[in-house]
């Protein structure tokens, strides 16, 4: 849409909701949110910076094709899902988790980049479905 | 290593899935990992079927959590024979797809999403968790769509609508009876439910709950009345789409159907009847459909609904005998369905329609090809001893020993008509003067393939069989491994023993 | 009377009775602007419920959903606006 | 500007591992010290802007809430009587806000105040429509703006 | 060099005949291997007397039949495919009359079954010859499956497929509750194989193939394989009188039907088309007399009629090859050009007709022996027998008699000497209906002596050309005038083939076409009716079974409980919650304009995150809310290039389908509200209430159960994702270039 | 802090919010609508959502609450503007008694432009 | 609440019928959308209401305790919701690709696939 008002915004809220949404991520283990919510806020920040500024600003920011953000979560998903037969010989998707806690994240373990995975095999699928449509339209 | 077995079919096609995917725009490098992804699905499914054969039903227990708690993959006779043929398929789809769809289909991810389908077929098969099921249903549904459609013509996507719309509700239906399971029993994990089920007091209810199962599988595996999807998706896209479907998707909705009702809901008398009487109807408008149609990928479509009876049939007869039959008859239509649909695809090329009236020659033309496909359409019929006829041994003597000659003249009727079908093929196809056409379609036609493009027409066709000549001449060993997944099936506790690691005393 | 019942018993069915009075309007349209800014309206003071609400049954957690609400919710609103101008466009 | 700002933050850090005691609140401490602190030590206009933006934002805040409910009122006082006061209309808002983020702002405002609405703007940006419930007098109108909000915002980001 | 195919049968006959020393001398030879035995099918074969008279007779004639073509084919571009067949066929032949497993028997028949219908349709370019032999291959196929669930049911019931063990079972095949079932089949599987009445019809049909297939089908294999298995069941049933009484009346039915047939005919083919299909009558008609003397007279028809039909046949096609005619009122004289054909002919119609002293007067002399002692009504079946034989005889001589006499027509042109091959071949087996005519005792000591006790424990009675002065004689007398006074006074005639074809149409032929017809018209009908490509006919047919489901569990089971204190304990939050669900659900199902449908969606969902909210369920909420937004911004983007709604159902449809969805809905919160009752234990709730954080780590544990518990649900989830999102790119993105499709 | 000012400045947020919600309903046409209740109803949440910050006086409460007002105080405007602006463009009626319409004339109905009435050079019409 | 939920979801269930019985392909897609919220509210049911308890484990605890909503049906209906998200893109964007290649919204007008020719 050709609107100042809305392209300013939505390039101030495009950092905001992408911090927002990983926020969301991290903290899905122990309150409300996680990959999948976390994604789809990610995916609403560049649905949104779209709306305002048109398709192809929004993927020069992004730079790669978002298609590319599927294989790549669904390959950190899995590889996180594996790592436990590979690295302990214990069964798929055996939560592996670091003894310490760590700052901010809390404890850290494969079901985080699990979900991390899952974050942006949903971006990548939002932005792909809603670009796709946009621009076939 | 080996006690994670159970779990590499899938795996092995989701890392190929997503190699392919990463490997999107480059179609010559997509052929070459898909080929080997189901190579390496073969092996693998090999490996874990000769560790069940000999070791017994294995079981793993995702998350390393306990069942009920987690999610458990289950690998018994049945399911593993499942994926071995499922890879076999998977294979031979996979070489023709090198030429029978074009670089731009690949690019669009073609390939990646087949191995999505095909681990959602393998993860249906292993799960021991009914919303899981649902889940690896979806899998296979939207992959299925979208092979339906990508590059659709029309008719493509009118079939994929309707293909959509009555999955979908198939799914709804479904997931509808999940809920009232989880309502009912607190749990998902099936071989857990097994030992509740028969516990719950409203037994009324929980026979309400089973019809709705059987609606929702009856659905996806086409029986009567709830087909009807079927027909009208299947003969539209391409070969090797076709092909796949026809050798696999229904399938499920039987495996589905055959897994909840021995080991869930085991059948009952009325359900028993039910079960059977669908397969009589769906065997009759299967037939029928099938004998009037003018399109040879629409008859194939036609005689899978025709088939389903049998195997539907043999459920409801509900005897270790008829399970076994059942069996049998999924085993050999999944490898026969698939061959003739790539030979639809094969005569496709050579005629420049599926149109019986369009075709004609072949036998005189191509003797050797003619020959070829023979094969896998007399083993359609039936014809001793190639495959079709095993099962049938087994299905007979089930509705002789089960006093349902009902369905034993069904059974009769749906092979009839099955011949009947086929030489009427074979008259339009293969004998008949070839048609003259002034004008011919502006696309390669066979005869100008390279030697290349033929070897990918035809060695999948060669590989399924072979399988289907294995399986007519050494019949004996799939009726043993069939007889065991009878025993596994009929008796649950096998099952049971498995999920919660429950050592058992004698082997099967 | 204490602040969870007050809120409970007074609070809550204010905005319901709000919520209601904005569906209200949602119905009645006329335009598909009117319903679009009701059902704007209908989320924001969802925002509030849903803060009421967290205090009431004592689950701050409850707050997250309403920072999902309060950024996403005029997305749609943008998106039909994208509709009417861009429908208005090819015609 | 940006540079105190970095500063400020640096020193807000440098306060934390100085304490120990890392959390929020601490932060927020350390970052009000060293603002003050670095108010103290600036020495020209230019580093100077930094310190006079904060109190400037602070009172824009405390206008714009005082603006926000005179309006508020205003407005319910109309809504809630039987019969309607207003004089709506969409005036012509010649804009002297020249940026991107000034025009924004002030048509975000505009907007968040009842009564007003902003509908758009030009595209040469030389104007700025808004719906108004009360416009008896149009240049009055144009002028309060002028005067309110619009200077100020200008004060602040300029 | 195409007479080497013919090494095969001509070794695989010498090959039997060395067995037939021991097999005379009461050897039983058998052959062992298992295959699969789970199901009890196992290469169980068995070579006794009767098994090796039918090999004798396939691989004998089959070399004849091997040798004739390799002439009367001679430079067909096909004709390795048509040995390849016809060995094919010969030895799904051998196998058959060999197993003796009734499974691996089956087997071998479905193989005569398919083997025929390609050398049936072997002129494949001709429509006449690709129907008929789909109209074989059906017959004869229904018969096939008859087999199988004859095998499987006689296999159950006695506990073996061996047919020899079967023997020890004998309940089974004289009263058992299903021997019914038994008969029927055995019965269905024989008479379409054997081409009796009802079933005949597809045999003139299949003449359509080249001779040699005819003469080798028709003569001594494919047909006789249903009076093979009728005999070898012969002992089985000894004790079941229906067995042989619906013999007698099918098999009498038939020859009487056939030989009146014989009439009608111009077609030399179609002539010793019905005349086979009356000698099969006839060998049914004597087996179901059931006498040793009857029986007997079937084995040594058997061979007669073998012999002289295959003659016969071949004659028919030297002459088709040579004179380019079968037609019967266009062919005479050929005598002068084709004399040694014109003695085979001869010879072949004389046994045809049972003249002595060819071995076709000792068949007929055994066939009246057998009628005239038969169990019943001994005067009614010799008088059938004796107007068949009539017929046969005019058959015989029309066939191999009236095409060598009289003079010579011009209109047949200049006809060429055919290679002796094509002369030869009719005159072996022609020659060896009068040597075993002349020596019946070879006939009784090769075949009878063996066979009649093996199969009614009786033994053979006496073979000789002469009795005396009997009944018997008196009767072949007659036979013989009244067939020659109908063969110079009846002369066929295309008058007279298409005056009988005006009946035709209540022949069983026509009215099984006719049923097949009308089949296939119903078949497109109930298609079309139940598959009519309208979608939401198919929608409804679902959801009225699912209702039905529901329904019948309400009305049988109801367990109903609705408590008004619910009611009251309401707040009203809840109902403004639910108020506004409900006329959400409803504006959108009833508004006009799409949008608007969507905005009411979007309210609908709205008021789900709400139910979450109240009801615990943060993160359910949050995707809901997210997910509806996602949803509306596709529905919005998708649907301005969509037309508006038109109101498209009518007002009919539109009551109908609310009464389904409200039944529907109805009967299913009824449902609910009774599973609600339920209260399982939920250990599974339990475990991750206790161990969601000790174990897993996580404090949400509905994150926790997403990502751990039940982690891998959520990985499939992210590929479900992941194809639909490639999905939507590739269906709007790929547009396939025409040649590409 | 005491629970009467929370209460007190919860009640005052439920106030404008209940005040937008009749706002919406009585007003005579959308724009109208559009100012009273956006604002309104703005401020209601961000008076209750104080509220809920005084109650738990928690950090991560309170930030949270700011990033919500933030969030609000962002997008709520952006809601507005855009449905309104698409209102006007598509020809949603304004009420009968509106006085003044400057912005009638000013789109270009195909290309969405938007004049100003300022423009130094009227740029020459475009020739169909 | 219970036995009005209940109800409700016979209403939703309801309304999802009605729509995808209608000939818009539109509605279709609306009326499968209603059903996938059904089925939610369904398996939400099926877990037993509990009122303002979200499992949430309390910071201070280490184990839910007392009276808390069900899990379980949260995550199935979170993974059904995500999964019918998939779907219902992918059946909104068939819809649009339906009617440029069929240039109808008319369902009873795509009939051709089940002719016989
Ligand atoms: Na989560
Ligand atoms: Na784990």
């Amino acid at each position: 849409m050709n609107s100042l008002i809305l392209n300013t915004i939505s390039k101030t809220l495009l950092p905001l909701l992408v911090l927002f949404s990983v926020f969301v991520l991290l903290r899905g283990h122990y309150l409300p949110g996680g990959g999948f919510v976390g994604g789809l806020i990610a995916a609403i920040a560049f649905i949104l910076h779209a709306f305002a500024n048109g398709l192809n600003e929004t993927k020069k920011i992004l730079r790669i094709h978002p298609g590319f953000l599927i294989p790549i979560g669904l390959l950190i998903a899995t590889l996180s899902a594996i790592a436990p037969m590979i690295i302990t010989g214990e069964p798929l998707m055996t939560g592996l988790w670091y003894e310490k806690d760590i700052p901010i994240l809390g404890k850290i373990g494969s079901a985080l980049f699990f979900d991390a995975g899952v974050y942006f095999v949903v971006v990548g699928i939002c932005l792909t479905i809603i670009f796709t449509i946009s621009e076939s339209v | 290593m080996s006690e994670h077995l159970t779990i590499y079919p899938i795996i092995v096609h989701l890392l190929t899935a997503i190699l392919l995917l990463l490997s999107w725009m480059n179609p010559k490098v997509q052929r070459y990992i898909s080929i080997i992804g189901s190579i390496v699905g073969i092996i693998v499914g090999g490996l874990l079927f000769s560790q069940v054969w000999t070791e017994g039903i294995q079981s793993v227990q995702l998350g390393n959590w306990k069942a009920p708690f987690g999610i458990t993959m289950v690998a018994d006779t049945f399911a593993v024979t499942l994926i071995v043929l499922t890879n076999i398929v998977a294979l031979a789809v996979s070489i023709i797809s090198t030429r029978n769809m074009v670089s731009s289909r690949l690019k669009f991810g073609y390939y990646a999403i087949f191995h999505f389908l095909i681990m959602g077929l393998s993860g249906a098969f292993i799960t021991g968790d009914l919303f899981s099921l649902y889940v690896w249903f979806e899998v296979i549904i939207i992959s299925s769509f979208v092979l339906l459609t990508i590059g659709g013509r029309n008719i493509q996507i009118e079939g994929a609508v309707k293909y959509f719309t009555l999955n979908m509700l198939s799914s709804i239906i479904f997931l509808t009876g999940i809920a009232m399971v989880y309502g009912v029993t607190g749990s998902l994990n099936m071989a857990e439910l097994s030992r509740i089920i028969p516990e719950i007091e409203n037994q009324g209810l929980v026979h309400t709950i089973s019809l709705i199962f059987f609606i929702g599988f009856g659905v996806k595996s086409g029986v009567f009345p709830l087909y009807f999807w079927l027909p009208a998706s299947y003969h539209t896209p391409p070969a090797a789409v076709s092909a796949l479907f026809a050798g696999l998707l229904t399938k499920v909705g039987i495996y589905a159907m055959i897994r909840v009702f021995t080991l869930i809901f085991p059948l009952g008398e009325i359900n028993q009847m039910i079960l059977m009487v669908v397969a009589g109807f769906t065997i009759f408008f299967g037939g029928i459909g099938a004998l009037v149609q003018k399109d040879i990928q629409r008859i194939f479509s036609y005689l899978i609904i025709c088939h389903i009876g049998f195997m539907v049939g043999g459920l409801s007869l509900f005897t270790e005998v008829a399970i076994v039959g059942a069996v049998m008859y999924m085993f050999h239509d999944i490898i026969v369905k698939a061959t003739l649909f790539l030979i639809g695809g094969v005569m496709y090329r050579i005629f420049g329609s599926t149109r019986l009236y369009d075709m004609g020659g072949l036998m005189d033309n191509y003797p050797r090809l003619s020959f070829l496909f023979a094969i896998p359409m007399f083993a359609l019929v039936g014809v001793p001893p190639l495959s079709g006829f095993w099962p049938k041994v087994s299905l007979f003597m089930a509705s002789y020993t089960q006093g349902e000659m009902f369905l034993l003249i069904m059974f009769i009727f749906a092979s009839l008509i099955t011949l009947v079908i086929i030489a009427k093929i074979w008259n339009s196809t293969f004998s008949k003067k070839p048609v003259e056409r002034e004008k011919r379609k502006a696309f390669k036609y066979f005869e100008k393939f390279s030697f290349a493009e033929k070897a990918a027409y035809i060695v999948p066709i060669i590989i399924l069989v072979g399988v289907t000549l294995y399986y007519s001449f050494f019949a004996e060993h799939f009726q043993v491994i069939s007889e065991r997944i009878g025993k596994e099936l009929m008796n649950t506790e096998h099952y049971y023993n498995a999920v919660f690691g429950i050592k058992e005393e004698t082997k099967l | 009377m204490n602040l969870e019942d007050f809120l409970a018993y007074i609070i809550l069915p204010i905005l319901s009775s709000s919520t209601l009075l904005v569906f209200i309007r949602f119905l009645m349209g006329p335009s598909l602007s009117d319903r679009v800014v009701s059902l704007d309206l209908l989320i924001t003071i969802g925002i509030s419920i849903i803060a009421v609400y967290s205090i009431v049954a004592n689950r701050p957690s409850f707050l997250d959903i309403a920072m999902i609400f309060a950024l996403i919710a005029f997305l749609s609103t943008v998106a039909f606006s994208y509709y009417l101008e861009k429908r208005k466009k090819n015609e | 500007m940006r540079v105190q700002f970095l500063l400020n933050i640096l020193l807000a850090v440098v306060w934390v591992f100085l304490t120990g005691t890392v959390n929020a609140t601490n932060f927020a401490f350390g970052f009000i010290l060293s603002y003050l602190v670095l108010w103290l030590i600036s020495s020209n206009d230019d580093k100077r802007k930094y310190f006079v933006i904060g109190p400037r934002i602070i009172g824009f805040a405390f206008y714009f809430l005082y603006e926000l409910v005179k309006a508020n009122l205003q407005v319910a006082a109309d809504v809630v009587t039987p019969k309607f006061y207003m004089e709506p209309g969409i005036v012509k808002y010649p804009l002297d806000a020249k940026s991107d983020l000034e025009i924004t702002l002030l048509a975000n405002v505009i907007t968040l105040t009842p009564g007003t609405l902003s509908l758009d703007v030009s595209d040469d940006r030389k104007v700025l429509y808004i719906h108004a419930m009360y416009v008896s007098d149009k240049d009055e109108f144009i002028d309060s703006i002028k005067n309110g909000f619009e200077k100020r915002i200008l004060k602040i980001v300029r | 060099m195409t007479w080497f195919a013919s090494l095969l049968p001509i070794s695989l006959f010498i090959y039997f005949s060395t067995f037939a020393k021991g097999v005379m001398n009461g050897e039983i030879f058998n052959f062992f291997t298992s295959w699969v035995p789970s199901l009890g099918i196992n290469l169980d074969f068995r070579l006794d007397n009767l098994a090796l008279l039918f090999t004798l007779l396939i691989t004998g004639i089959g070399s004849i039949v091997f040798l004739y073509t390799s002439q009367y084919l001679k430079g067909h571009p096909k004709l390795m495919r048509f040995y390849v067949f016809l060995s094919v066929f010969m030895g799904a032949m051998i196998g058959l009359v060999t197993s003796n497993n009734i499974l691996t028997l089956f087997i071998f028949w479905e193989l005569t079954s398919i083997s025929s219908f390609f050398l049936i349709s072997f002129n494949n370019t001709e429509k006449a010859s690709r129907k008929s032999a789909i109209i074989a291959l059906t017959i004869t196929g229904l018969g096939g499956l008859a087999l199988l669930a004859f095998g499987v049911l006689a296999g159950q019931m006695t506990g073996t497929y061996s047919i020899s063990e079967m023997l020890q079972s004998p309940e089974a095949f004289a009263s058992h509750e299903y021997t019914g079932y038994l008969l029927l089949f055995l019965f269905l599987a024989t008479f379409t194989k054997s081409a009796q009445f009802p079933f005949h019809f597809w045999l003139p049909g299949a003449m359509k193939a080249p001779t040699p297939v005819s003469t080798y089908l028709h003569s001594a294999t494919m047909v006789k394989a249903g009076i093979y298995l009728l005999l070898r069941f012969t002992p089985h049933f000894e004790a079941n009188p229906q067995y042989f009484n619906i013999m007698l009346i099918v098999g009498g039915v038939t020859m009487l039907y056939a030989a009146i047939n014989t009439l009608f005919k111009t077609d030399l083919k179609g002539i010793l088309a019905y005349s086979t299909i009356g000698a099969l009558g006839i060998i049914v008609f004597l087996i179901g007399i059931g006498t040793s003397a009857s029986i007997t007279a079937a084995i040594v028809f058997i061979v007669v009629h073998a012999l002289y039909k295959a003659s016969l046949f071949l004659v028919t096609g030297t002459i088709d090859h040579q004179a380019g005619t079968r037609d019967i009122t266009q062919l005479a004289g050929l005598r002068k050009v084709l004399l040694p054909l014109s003695i085979a002919g001869i010879i072949a119609a004389l046994s045809s007709g049972g003249f002595p002293p060819t071995v076709g007067f000792l068949g007929k002399d055994l066939i009246y022996e057998a009628t005239l002692h038969g169990s019943i009504s001994p005067a009614l079946l010799t008088t059938l027998a004796v107007i068949t034989n009539i017929f046969m005889v005019f058959a015989g001589l029309l066939v191999g008699v009236k095409p060598f006499t009289g003079k010579l027509p011009e209109a047949l042109g200049p006809i060429k000497k055919p290679h002796f091959i094509l002369w030869f071949m009719p005159m072996i087996l022609a020659a060896l209906s009068l040597l075993f005519g002349l020596f019946p005792s070879m006939v009784q000591s090769l075949f009878t002596n063996n066979i009649t006790p093996l199969l009614t424990g009786e033994n053979s009675p006496h073979l000789a050309i002469w009795h005396g002065f009997n009944l018997i004689l008196l009767l072949s007398g007659i036979t013989l005038v009244f067939g020659l006074g109908l063969y110079f006074l009846w002369k066929p005639s295309h008058q007279k083939e298409d005056a009988i074809a005006k009946i035709e149409g209540y022949a069983p032929k026509a009215i099984a076409l006719q049923f097949a017809n009308l089949f296939q018209k119903t078949s497109y009908f109930l298609t079309r009716t139940f598959q009519n490509g309208y979608l939401r006919r198919y929608v409804m047919i679902i959801l009225v079974l699912l209702t039905i489901v529901f329904g019948i569990h309400i009305f049988i089971n109801p367990r109903i409980f609705l408590s008004l204190t619910e009611i009251k304990s309401l707040n009203w939050n809840e109902i403004v919650v639910l108020l506004m669900m409900l006329i959400s659900i409803l504006f959108t199902v009833f508004t006009k304009s799409r949008l608007t449908a969507i905005a009411g969606m979007g309210v609908l969902g709205y008021t789900m995150c709400l139910i979450f909210i109240f009801y615990g369920a943060p993160d359910l909420a949050m995707t809901q809310f997210s997910i509806d937004t996602l949803t509306v911004i596709l529905f919005v983007l998708v649907l301005y290039r969509l037309p508006k709604y038109l109101n498209l159902s009518n007002k009919t449809n539109r009551i109908r389908d609310a009464i389904v969805a409200t039944s529907f809905g109805t009967f299913l919160a009824f449902t609910i509200i009774e599973i609600m009752n339920e209260n399982p234990v939920k250990g599974v709730t339990q475990y991750y209430a206790e161990n969601a954080y000790t174990l897993a780590k996580g404090k949400n544990v509905v994150n926790v159960i997403l990502v751990d518990f039940r982690g891998f649900d959520t990985m499939i989830e992210i590929s479900v994702l992941a194809i639909a999102a490639i999905g939507v790119f590739g269906l709007l993105k790929l547009y396939l270039k025409k040649h590409e499709k | 802090m005491n629970d009467i000012i929370i209460m007190v400045i919860i009640s005052l947020g439920t106030l404008f919010i209940l005040l937008a919600a009749i706002g919406l309903v009585r007003m005579p046409d959308l724009y109208l609508r559009m100012s009273v209740t956006t604002k309104a109803a703005t401020l209601g949440v961000g008076l209750i959502l104080i509220g809920l910050a005084l109650h738990y006086m928690e950090t991560s409460i309170t930030t949270r609450v700011i990033a919500i007002i933030v969030f609000l105080l962002l997008t709520a405007p952006i809601s507005a503007h855009v449905i309104g602006r698409a209102s006007y463009f598509i020809g949603v009626p304004m009420w009968k008694k509106t006085k003044i319409d400057d912005l009638e004339g000013m789109y270009n109905t195909k290309t969405h432009e938007l004049k100003s009435g300022f423009e130094e050079e009227p740029e020459p019409e475009a020739e169909d | 609440m219970e036995i009005l939920l209940a109800i409700m979801t016979g209403i939703l269930y309801a309304a999802g019928i009605y729509l995808i019985l209608r000939r818009s392909l539109v509605k279709l897609i609306l009326g499968i959308v209603i059903l996938g919220n059904g089925v939610n509210l369904l398996i939400f049911l099926m877990g037993g209401l509990v009122k303002g308890r979200p499992p949430l484990i309390p910071e201070d605890a280490s184990a839910l305790e007392g009276i808390f909503a069900d899990p379980v049906p949260q995550a199935l209906i979170l993974t059904a919701i995500v999964i019918s998200f998939g779907l219902q893109s992918f059946a909104i964007v068939l819809i649009k690709r339906a009617y440029k290649v069929l240039k109808t919204d008319d369902i009873d007008t795509m009939n051709k696939t089940d002719d016989i020719t």
